[in-house]
């Protein structure tokens, strides 16, 4: 039965035009498609080769090529393999179609990364806020999101030098790296 | 960047006045009072991060709280000291105000590990909350990643002088400035971040209002403040109600 | 005319004037004054202590005699009967009354009702006779059938299922009355108990099961009990708090003049069930306090609060016939006393039950809470009743309670001591849970403007909680009552004080109990208010719930399958008990119709006559 | 009269130390210190002390009220040495019911707070009660029946005509090995005490009570130990002869379950109803057999 | 006895009337048609008339008799061999019930019962003829039972009863529905297999006495009649007699034709016809059969009527279906209360038979507009609050709740059984009260659904099928109030009708006894 499935897994990868697969190891496929192509796949993977279980989609900011990555993993329980699916979609919009209606968990996937990198899946039931409920910044994964910037404008430091640490620092011990020293773009904060 | 000893104010700091105590017992008992507070702590540890694993330790046989009259408990409503153990995220802290909130006072916060005192190793996180006596004011920390049970036990000790002495009512300043805590946490969540516990109507209960009670912040919470009035007991019957 | 004449006259003055005047406004006070009245003239016919008071009208059928008289034990339960009739027409003369016709119900039908109730349980507590024993029988029947169908819809259903057990013990009744004419050749009470001694103990058993059942329907004793807590439940307010105070207890005093007057406790005592070492008397006693036990756990599931009191009010007949069962001076006097203490209790209850229902137009419990905050005084009335029906000091119900209690550990019955236990129990389980979902947790956000009960409604309620804290505080008097009926009776009288009961082996004086009580309570406030600091009223919504947010809209009130733990335990103990004895019946009788109709509609009629001309043919000529 | 202040006086102060060696038996069994004297009274008077404190209504104080006042009651239809307060107009049914005022009071109360975690832990709290009341008043029956009398002064002058050879426990061996076990359940105490369950439901009952509320409970819980010691002890050790016997006696008595209840972790509701239904109330029952026949 | 009182030329002037009851129906009904080509309105007036006319005359001859009974002898042939009508106060007082009912429940214009016949297009002719057929037919059953209740002739009784069931069959299928028709059938089948086992059962009787006169008869009887063949002529008897009577098991067409025939029909029939014919079968009983089997044998078909009637009625889907079956429970109550024979017996007899005249009549009544499925009476008492409550009233007098007649009339058979006490009585007495409590749940599960909330309820009453079932609800009454001297009547009634040797003494004046 597995052998027969993956045999017929095979068949079904050789039949698609426009895919690039690579084995990366007896239980691995790593399958390129062209966003468009992408939920034909899927639903070739789960309908016909029993790849039931999405057991994520993850995304990658490639900032330099202005794209965004989505790999969505897919797993057989009879085969015993993990597929993962690439796609890249453009980073602006960041709009891409929801396989909700493939896999009924990709809703929590995909409002998960609508939060985090901003990119929004028609189709998907739900696209509100999911962990960061009061959060009013830019999607805070994508590359461009200045996490420094963002904490120093939203909350203080405190500053502890005690005076037995002076002590021990005139002995040349204490705090290696200063703080101020560390925080390197917040010292570039202070200074513009 | 201010200093971890000297407690933040937005206002003017005015200096607080010995004033009457709420607490019958308390006026006529002051030292003894005193005495039992300090012995007799009840903590609520509120397991944020990796530092509450420190405290089975503390209490358990080796290092045993109880002697010094610590005891764990978990509920607000039951306990003293708040022990906030770890990394703050901000939706976290959201239920470690409403949790502090909901103590009696007087209530102590202690915050062990250093993430509390400055976020720690996740300083650079947008998610976690950095310094925790912005958000309410803080009695003792614990520094250390983590902290040993040593460290925690010297902290309460600490605490539990401070106690004997007076000198440990931080918890007063949450009620008398509480615009500029309440400014800080709105600036975290939002204009319409809002406890179930009336912070302004305690503090007028029980006599602990002061000039910073009341600002900007606290008029941006009227604004949109749900009621929070208690349920009056109400002998409303329709018929002597119309005769009157 | 004797002062007995008068009553009963009053009383069907009372019902006339109910179906002419019953359409007004007006008819509710004129109701309570009516029944008012009744009260005094029974007050002034001196039955309690005196000779019984017989009635000038006597009626004569097929030369059987019928009379009506009145003895202490009449006295009493008439006394209860017209209390409840009394304080349930005060509680809807008003805004009940009003609220009623609103709701496109005929006011002039239920005061009828209540009317009708009234005078044919009179009528019942007056018999002289087995004949006019069984007529005041069915008039109660029909009477309670009628209360009980007034409220249309499921109350329909409820009261059809009534009749159906009501109308089938009544002709049980019937049945055990012809074998006593058969026996005896009379009716009569004298000439009947002169001749009872004579019956064989098969005739007696036969008589026990024919009797004796038609009476325990009524009462809702164990199997015949599955029809009492919907009829009641459903009817509408003080019609259910009627019923629930009384009219079950019409059972009891048809039991009690079967079992206690005419056989006596001694003969049942010393007839043996076959093949068993119990006699008859622990055979009821055991039925009495499983009757304790399985309805009172039932009621512990509902989640209605008029089905929870309406199947504890089945519960709770069970004490009274365990405690008549013990047979001594403190246990009848314990059974007899319940009657009254639990009629006031349960008519407390039930109108503190429709109160909220009248506010807030549910009783389900699983929609209510937090009502304390608003009809503080109704929750005053309900925590009377339940600390009173729990049995627990200082309230009524706890005295009555205790003398069934202490007669069981006189007399030497562990068993039917701890099953009184349970049941005592699970109603401080029940009660709790009654009490908790309806007015203590979390106010519902459609509940926040409702009002406390009107003044109509709440005095009568607020009176007779006023009357359960005085009978537990010094139950002297009333058992003083309790004493004459059981000399009627020929039972010992119970050794009573003004505060309790004499006993040199442990008695019991509830005003040292309640004063001490008072005391405690009194040094409980001076710790908590006087030694602690300020508090603060916080709103609901303050409140912990492992640091969630809670809001308004959203009910967090712990409230469905209160006792989960329980019942995963004990509900398959006892799930569906007796139905299949219903279900039985049910699907005998659906059988019988089916060969029945089946029968008339063969298409073979012809045959028949064939077949029975040549059946008879051959069974005379042969 | 000066009885009546003095028993709830000396139950209170009996049950302040019995909460100290409750947990210090529990630290002594967890090699702990354990702690020190008055730390009984300290968080009392710590918990009254306390400047804010939160109520949810009337009925939430007057739980508290009648929680402490029913034990207050209650201790005086205990006789002591020398005192016998209401003994005589009470009795032991009365007493057992007097009991059970506290719960009500208390499920009340939390009722009010309108806390789910506080009507989980009622419910679980009033289910335990039903079972540990079964062979409890299996456990008095027996002992009423054995002594043909409900009056506790009758009682205990019965037990202590004869020596130890007619205390109750020597002549109903079985009623108070019953008793002890539903004493164990009675007080709460492992592996009986789901309904407070700290890490589950926040202490069930007690989840809302802060400051002086918490502190009547306290109080009350004080009174709670004393009253379960005193009543086994007036059941089935003689009652006191004297002071120094009585208190020997009733600290022992209390001692017992509080040496089981830290080495189990805890059952649930319905195997607690289940446990308690088979052991100690056949046992009990098992008992009243011998009695009676 | 009679012939000593003071006006003899009177007295025999208004004995001659008693065959007025008879005669005049007869007559009307032959001329109905062919006044009916002449007036429409004569004709239709014409069966009031008679039946006012019948009804005044009995009356008249109650009230100026007095309760001794009497004897007429049609043509002056004397009793052994001429028509004999024997006029007691239980004949009278069924000669008197038979025109009040047939007027009560006369079948005017707007009847129709059956729907179908209300719906049918049709000429007013053919309307008119119909009419015309219907109250021909009327008239006929009236005299046909007015036959029955005073003849004193086996022949004559069994030349009306057959004529009655010709008018009885000619009603039922006069509404033309098809279920009509089929009942009709039905009906018919078993009423010749009846006549014909009570053909032979008289053929019995004369081969082995030689007369058919029941005074004859009830001479004759303890010598010729007191064995085995005796009883097989009463078995035979009874199975014929009792077709009407709703004997179990001929009765199997009742519920049919009651729930096929117009509700005023089925209101006759099942309370008119099948009294006449239970006083029938008592007359023989009490006169001619005195012995034991007789009873015994009406006991226990009895008994069964009892129990398949009313277990049959709990399951009853239709309104009239269920009256029906509940008729069929209280005629075998009537039977087992006659079967105890006694004065007591005669008593509960009768008390049973004229209580359920009064009331299956009146519900009867109320079946005329609601003929259709229970279901269907949800919410009736909406639009008809009288209706409601008088069936409310006549189902608690016919379950026997105290303190209405049907109470008392059940109690006095009870306790009549009770009194006998043989196991055989026992049975029956709990069987009763078995079926009384399946009664009452089948009766007032149609009570609570009447008061059902129903936005959409069945139609009104019509004004005058209200009025007769309020009427006879106010007899009910009255009969509640007045229970004394309801007893006291029926009381000499039972004794009049258990005196066999009076029967004889009245039909053959001593000088017949004499020359015995």
């Amino acid at each position: 039965m597995t052998k027969d499935l993956s045999t017929w897994l095979d068949t079904l990868l050789d039949e698609l035009q426009g895919i690039e697969v690579r084995r990366k190891s007896s239980r691995r496929i790593r399958v390129d498609v062209q966003p468009d192509a992408l939920p034909a796949l899927l639903e070739l993977l789960r309908g016909r080769a029993s790849y039931v279980h999405l057991s994520a989609i993850s995304c990658v900011d490639w900032i330099e090529e202005n794209e965004f990555e989505l790999v969505y993993h897919v797993w057989s329980y009879e085969i015993g393999s993990l597929v993962s699916a690439h796609t890249r979609i453009a980073r602006d919009p960041g709009v891409y179609i929801s396989v909700y209606d493939i896999y009924t968990p990709a809703a929590f996937f995909e409002r998960d990364i609508h939060e985090m990198f901003g990119v929004f899946f028609e189709g998907s039931p739900d696209m509100s806020k999911f962990i960061l409920t009061e959060w009013d910044g830019p999607p805070p994964m994508r590359k461009d999101f200045d996490s420094e910037a963002w904490v120093n404008a939203h909350f203080d430091f405190q500053d502890y030098q005690p005076d037995w640490l002076k002590e021990i620092e005139a002995k040349g011990g204490g705090v290696a790296v200063r703080p101020d020293e560390q925080r390197f773009s917040r010292r570039d904060v202070d200074a513009s | 960047m201010t200093e971890l000893i000297k407690t933040p104010r937005t206002g003017e700091t005015l200096p607080v006045k010995a004033g009457k105590r709420t607490n019958p017992l308390a006026n006529v008992f002051d030292e003894l009072v005193r005495f039992a507070q300090s012995r007799s702590l009840f903590m609520l540890h509120y397991c944020t991060g990796c530092g509450a694993i420190e405290l089975p330790p503390s209490m358990t046989s080796r290092f045993d709280m109880e002697r010094l009259g610590i005891q764990p408990m978990v509920s607000p409503r039951q306990a003293d000291i708040l022990l906030v153990t770890g990394y703050v995220s901000v939706k976290t802290l959201k239920r470690i105000i409403l949790t502090y909130e909901q103590m009696g006072s007087p209530k102590y916060v202690i915050g062990i590990c250093s993430c509390t005192v400055n976020g720690g190793m996740y300083w650079q996180s947008y998610a976690t909350a950095k310094k925790l006596n912005d958000y309410m004011p803080v009695d003792i920390y614990i520094a250390g990643c983590m902290p040993r049970p040593e460290a925690v036990i010297a902290g309460l000790r600490e605490l539990m002088e401070n106690i004997r002495q007076g000198k440990a009512d931080s918890w007063k300043d949450y009620y008398r400035h509480y615009d500029h805590y309440l400014g800080h946490q709105q600036r975290l969540f939002g204009e319409t971040w809002q406890t179930p516990t009336d912070v302004i109507a305690e503090a007028r209960h029980y006599g602990l209002f002061g000039p910073d009670t009341l600002g900007t912040h606290t008029a941006l919470l009227e604004q949109h403040q749900r009621p929070l009035e208690a349920l009056e007991m109400k002998v409303d019957i329709p018929e002597l109600m119309a005769r009157r | 005319m004797t002062s007995l004449d008068h009553l009963v006259l009053v009383s069907a003055l009372t019902l006339a004037l109910m179906l002419l005047f019953g359409r007004m406004r007006i008819a509710g006070r004129l109701a309570v004054v009516l029944y008012a009245v009744q009260f005094l003239l029974l007050m002034q016919t001196g039955a309690l202590l005196g000779e019984p008071v017989a009635s000038s009208l006597t009626l004569s059928v097929l030369d059987l005699q019928m009379h009506w008289r009145y003895d202490a034990l009449s006295w009493f339960f008439a006394m209860i009967t017209i209390g409840a009739g009394f304080f349930c027409a005060w509680y809807a003369a008003g805004v009940w009354q009003e609220r009623y016709r609103e709701e496109g119900h005929s006011p002039r039908l239920f005061h009828v009702a209540l009317a009708a109730n009234v005078l044919t349980m009179l009528i019942l507590l007056g018999s002289g006779d087995l004949l006019s024993l069984f007529i005041g029988w069915e008039l109660v029947s029909w009477a309670s059938f009628l209360l009980m169908a007034v409220g249309g819809g499921p109350a329909g259903r409820a009261a059809l299922r009534y009749l159906v057990y009501a109308f089938s013990g009544g002709m049980a009744i019937l049945a055990g009355l012809m074998l006593i004419y058969t026996q005896t050749g009379s009716l009569d009470y004298a000439r009947v108990l002169s001749l009872l001694g004579e019956l064989s103990d098969g005739q007696v058993w036969l008589l026990l099961l024919l009797i004796g059942g038609g009476f325990a329907v009524k009462m809702g004793l164990l199997p015949f009990h599955l029809w009492q807590a919907a009829a009641y439940a459903e009817t509408p307010g003080p019609g259910s708090s009627f019923l629930g105070a009384i009219s079950a207890r019409m059972g009891l005093y048809a039991l009690i003049m079967l079992l206690v007057a005419m056989l006596g406790i001694g003969r049942l005592t010393a007839m043996e069930v076959p093949f068993t070492f119990l006699s008859a008397r622990d055979l009821i006693a055991w039925i009495a306090a499983l009757t304790v036990i399985i309805p009172t756990y039932i009621a512990l599931q509902q989640h209605d609060a008029r089905y929870l009191l309406a199947w504890h009010g089945i519960g709770q007949g069970g004490y009274m016939l365990l405690g008549l069962m013990v047979g001594n001076a403190v246990g009848s006097a314990g059974g007899l006393f319940h009657v009254f203490t639990y009629g006031i209790t349960q008519a407390a209850l039930l109108m503190a039950v429709f109160a909220v229902v009248h506010r807030t137009g549910t009783a389900d419990l699983n929609k209510l809470g937090g009502l304390v905050a608003r009809m503080p005084l109704t929750f005053l009335v309900l925590l009377f009743g339940i600390i009173s029906l729990a049995g627990l000091p200082p309230m009524a119900g706890f005295v009555s309670k205790w003398m069934v209690y202490r007669s069981l550990v006189a007399e030497g019955m562990p068993l039917l001591f701890v099953a009184a236990v349970v049941g005592t129990l699970g109603t401080i389980l029940s009660v709790y849970k009654l009490i908790h979902n309806i007015f203590l947790g979390q106010l519902r956000i459609e509940h926040e403007q409702v009002r406390e009960a009107p003044l109509s409604m709440l005095l009568p309620m607020l009176g007779l909680s006023t009357l359960i804290f005085l009978v537990g505080v010094t139950p002297g008097p009333a058992l003083s009552w309790v004493a004459a009926v059981q000399a009627s009776l020929g039972l010992p009288p119970v050794p009573y004080t003004l505060g309790g009961i004499e006993d040199p082996r442990g008695g019991l004086d509830m005003l040292w109990l309640v004063g001490i009580l008072m005391a405690g309570f009194g040094v409980g406030a001076l710790i908590f208010f006087g030694l602690g600091g300020r508090s603060k009223r916080v709103h609901q919504l303050d409140n912990y719930a492992g640091g969630h947010f809670l809001t308004a809209d959203v009910r967090y009130q712990y409230s469905d399958n209160f006792y989960a733990g329980l019942m995963h335990l004990i509900g398959p103990w006892y799930r569906g008990a007796f139905l299949w004895l219903e279900k039985a019946l049910t699907a005998t009788v659906a059988f019988l119709s089916a060969v029945m109709n089946g029968f008339y509609r063969y298409a073979q009629p012809a045959l028949f006559v064939l077949a029975t001309a040549v059946a008879l043919l051959a069974l005379t000529t042969a | 009269m000066i009885e009546l202040i003095l028993m709830p006086l000396a139950a209170f102060v009996i049950g302040l130390a019995m909460v100290l060696m409750m947990r210090r038996i529990g630290a002594r069994l967890q090699r702990r210190v354990g702690p020190p004297l008055l730390q009984p009274l300290w968080d009392i008077i710590k918990l009254h002390g306390k400047e804010t404190q939160t109520s949810h209504g009337l009925i939430h104080e007057l739980g508290i009220v009648m929680a402490i006042g029913g034990f207050v009651a209650a201790v005086t239809l205990m006789p002591l040495p020398g005192m016998n307060g209401l003994a005589e107009q009470g009795g032991l049914i009365a007493l057992v019911y007097m009991m059970m005022i506290p719960s009500l009071g208390l499920a009340l109360g939390v009722g009010q707070c309108a806390n789910p975690n506080g009507s989980i832990g009622i419910s679980r709290a009033l289910t335990a009660m039903l079972a540990y009341d079964i062979p409890m008043v299996i456990v008095v029956f027996g002992v009423a029946f054995f002594y043909g009398s409900t009056s506790l002064v009758q009682i205990i002058d019965a037990q202590q005509a004869g020596g130890f050879a007619t205390w109750g426990i020597a002549e109903m061996p079985l009623l108070a090995f019953a008793g002890l076990f539903a004493m164990q359940a009675m007080l709460g105490k492992q592996p009986f005490e789901i309904y407070v369950a700290p890490a589950e439901i926040a202490t069930g009952p007690m989840v809302e009570m802060g400051g002086k509320f918490l502190g009547g409970l306290f109080i009350m819980q004080c009174f709670q130990l004393y009253a379960a010691g005193a009543l086994y002890t007036l059941l089935f050790l003689g009652g006191g002869e004297n002071w120094l016997t009585f208190l020997i006696k009733v600290f022992a008595v209390v001692a017992i379950p509080m040496s089981i209840a830290f080495l189990f972790p805890r059952y649930r509701t319905e195997d607690v109803v289940r446990l308690v239904w088979k052991w100690p109330a056949m046992i009990g029952l098992l008992g009243i057999a011998f009695l009676m026949y | 006895m009679i012939s000593d009182l003071a006006v003899p030329n009177l007295f025999v002037a208004q004995a001659g009337q008693l065959v007025l009851p008879v005669v005049l129906p007869l007559l009307a009904a032959f001329l109905m048609q062919p006044l009916a080509r002449v007036s429409t309105a004569l004709a239709r007036g014409l069966g009031p008339l008679v039946l006012i006319l019948c009804a005044w005359i009995t009356a008249q001859l109650w009230i100026q008799l007095g309760d001794a009974p009497f004897t007429l002898a049609i043509g002056g042939f004397a009793p052994p061999l001429g028509i004999l009508f024997y006029a007691d106060g239980i004949a009278l007082l069924f000669a008197l019930a038979v025109p009040v009912f047939a007027l009560l429940f006369w079948p005017g214009s707007e009847s129709g019962g059956g729907a179908g016949a209300d719906s049918r297009p049709g000429s007013d002719q053919a309307d008119r003829d119909q009419a015309a057929r219907r109250d021909a037919l009327v008239l006929l059953l009236v005299a046909a039972t007015t036959g029955l209740a005073l003849s004193g002739d086996l022949f004559n009784l069994y030349v009306f009863y057959e004529l009655a069931a010709v008018a009885s069959f000619g009603l039922v299928a006069l509404s033309g529905t098809g279920r009509a028709q089929v009942a009709t059938f039905r009906y018919l089948m078993i009423s010749a297999f009846g006549s014909v086992l009570a053909l032979a059962g008289i053929a019995i009787l004369y081969m082995q006495t030689g007369t058919l006169n029941l005074g004859q008869l009830a001479q004759l009887a303890p010598e010729t009649l007191n064995n085995p063949i005796g009883s097989a002529a009463f078995a035979l008897m009874l199975i014929g007699f009792g077709v009407k009577a709703e004997l179990f098991p001929v009765n199997t067409w009742v519920p049919e034709v009651y729930a096929g025939a117009p509700a005023r029909v089925s209101a006759l029939l099942a309370g008119l016809v099948s009294k006449l014919a239970v006083l029938v079968i008592v007359r023989l009983l009490v006169l001619i059969f005195p012995q034991p089997e007789a009873a015994q044998m009406l006991l226990v078909l009895g008994v069964l009527g009892v129990l398949t009637g009313e277990f049959a009625a709990w399951r009853a889907k239709d309104f009239p279906r269920m009256l029906a079956f509940s008729s069929i429970g209280q005629l075998g109550i009537v039977f087992v209360a006659f079967s105890i024979g006694g004065e007591i017996g005669l008593l509960a007899g009768l008390a049973v038979a004229l209580h359920h005249l009064i009331v299956k009549s009146a519900l009867f009544g109320l079946a005329v507009r609601w003929n259709g499925s229970l279901e269907a009476l949800a919410g009736a008492a909406r639009t008809s609050p009288l209706g409601a409550a008088l069936f409310v009233l006549f189902a608690l007098s016919l379950v026997g709740v105290p303190p209405l007649p049907g109470f008392w009339a059940k109690l006095t058979v009870i306790v009549g059984l009770a009194e006998r006490g043989t196991p055989l009585d026992i049975t029956a007495l709990m069987s009763i009260l078995l079926v009384t409590a399946v009664e009452a749940s089948y009766l007032f599960r149609v009570a609570i659904r009447l008061y059902q909330d129903n936005p959409d309820p069945v139609a009104r009453h019509a004004r005058r099928d209200l009025g007769v079932s309020a009427l006879l609800g106010a007899v009910l009454v009255a009969a509640t109030l007045g229970l004394r001297p309801v007893a006291d009547v029926l009381g000499a009634g039972a004794a009049q009708l258990g005196d066999r040797a009076g029967y004889i003494e009245t039909v053959f004046p001593s000088h017949v006894a004499g020359k015995d």
